[in-house]
């Protein structure tokens, strides 16, 4: 099981703060990110946008990283803080 | 050498004459304290902004700040850090954010602070939602943030 | 744009706090505030430092912060700026000279505050005399104060 | 009549706050200088230090500068407050 995380925009534009998906592991996020829009198509654009960033154990990877079981992946837009 | 470090992710304000105090306090060794204050501006990107929504990924916050003050210390001989982010609701004028670094030696607690302040504004996970009159929206992340952590070199990538 | 320039020299010292305060006093327009503090340290130049005495040209001390300050202006947009150097005796752990500058961006803030406190290190006319066990003793400027300029380039040179 | 001032360790080293010199004007530093050498054969060492500076009127000079009557004309060490 991995639990995804949404984000800011990110989050309103899916209407949802994330949710758990059962997928084969080690998986990349690339395949992580087909798995979302397979739960929803709708997420296409959005999950699409290439600014989109993706922490996974609230570490910031690229989308080759590989995914164990277990581990929590979030996905969202550029920081805007400070 | 030691570091000593404190990192604060907060809805409450935070108090600058207090965390200089603490910077100072039984300190003999220290030249110098740089510090850094975020404060909400009425004018942002053009649009007249009332107030600010601050969301941030709370598992993630401290632990990405962390890594940039250990980052930080790598680079340079710090004697004291400290980090405050406040997340919430937030008004004109009020404080965002505060970066303290002392060092014995004023280059080192310049750079620092700049440095820590440039990858926050870059990979510490916080989102601003503004108030304005044209209603709430999502800052757009800057190119210019974005090419400001260029000048610290490839080392700093995490 | 007009910056709000103020600068003094004094025996008296001062209060973070207060100053501080006054940067962002009915200050809407400003998004970054950046300070510097110098402390007496008790190691200098690898001397056991009990006490330090700062004297000046008092005709000069003055005039050359405020060109100092005007430099910086001339290179980035800034709103406040607050300069306060100390003069006469001083002791460990003492507060000695404060730079605080406030802009609408982070980056100028940052930059013209590092700006002004190594053109003052290099063109204020202030010297420091060291109470330490071998005596009083005059503190050399450092070749490394000296190269803190070149990076702000010729354009600066008086 | 030009106003001479030291300051720091020079002050220390003549053993003198400043004087005032009558000197044809105008005139460079390195004039001034050879003046004040003549005034006190003793300050030949010191005002001779490559490191000494000079402000004429209150702002940095090099020594081909020009004084004129009335100037006020201060030599002091490298600075070394901050």
């Amino acid at each position: 099981m991995i639990k995804v995380l949404f984000f800011a925009q990110l989050r309103e534009q899916l209407n949802s703060q994330g949710l758990e998906l059962t997928l084969a592991t080690p998986c990349d996020i690339n395949a992580i990110k087909h798995a979302l829009i397979e739960h929803n198509s709708q997420w296409h654009a959005h999950l699409s946008q290439d600014t989109i960033l993706c922490a996974v154990n609230q570490t910031m990877v690229d989308n080759r990283h590989l995914v164990q079981d277990g581990d929590e992946v979030a996905f969202f837009p550029p920081v805007t803080g400070g | 050498m030691t570091t000593s470090i404190s990192i604060s992710v907060q809805n409450d304000d935070f108090d600058v004459a207090q965390e200089y105090a603490a910077m100072r306090k039984d300190n003999t060794q220290d030249g110098a304290i740089v510090f850094f204050s975020g404060l909400v501006r009425e004018m942002n990107q053009g649009r007249d902004v009332t107030g600010l929504f601050l969301e941030h990924y709370p598992a993630m916050t401290e632990k990405a700040l962390g890594e940039i003050v250990a980052q930080a210390c790598t680079r340079w001989p710090l004697s004291r850090i400290r980090v405050i982010h406040r997340v919430g609701q937030l008004h004109i004028s009020d404080q965002i954010v505060f970066v303290a670094v002392s060092s014995s030696h004023r280059e080192a607690a310049f750079t620092a602070c700049h440095f820590i302040m440039d990858f926050l504004k870059n990979q510490a996970p916080f989102w601003k939602k503004e108030t304005t009159q044209q209603g709430n929206i999502w800052v757009d992340a800057l190119e210019k943030d974005k090419r400001a952590i260029d000048k610290w070199g490839n080392k700093n990538e995490d």
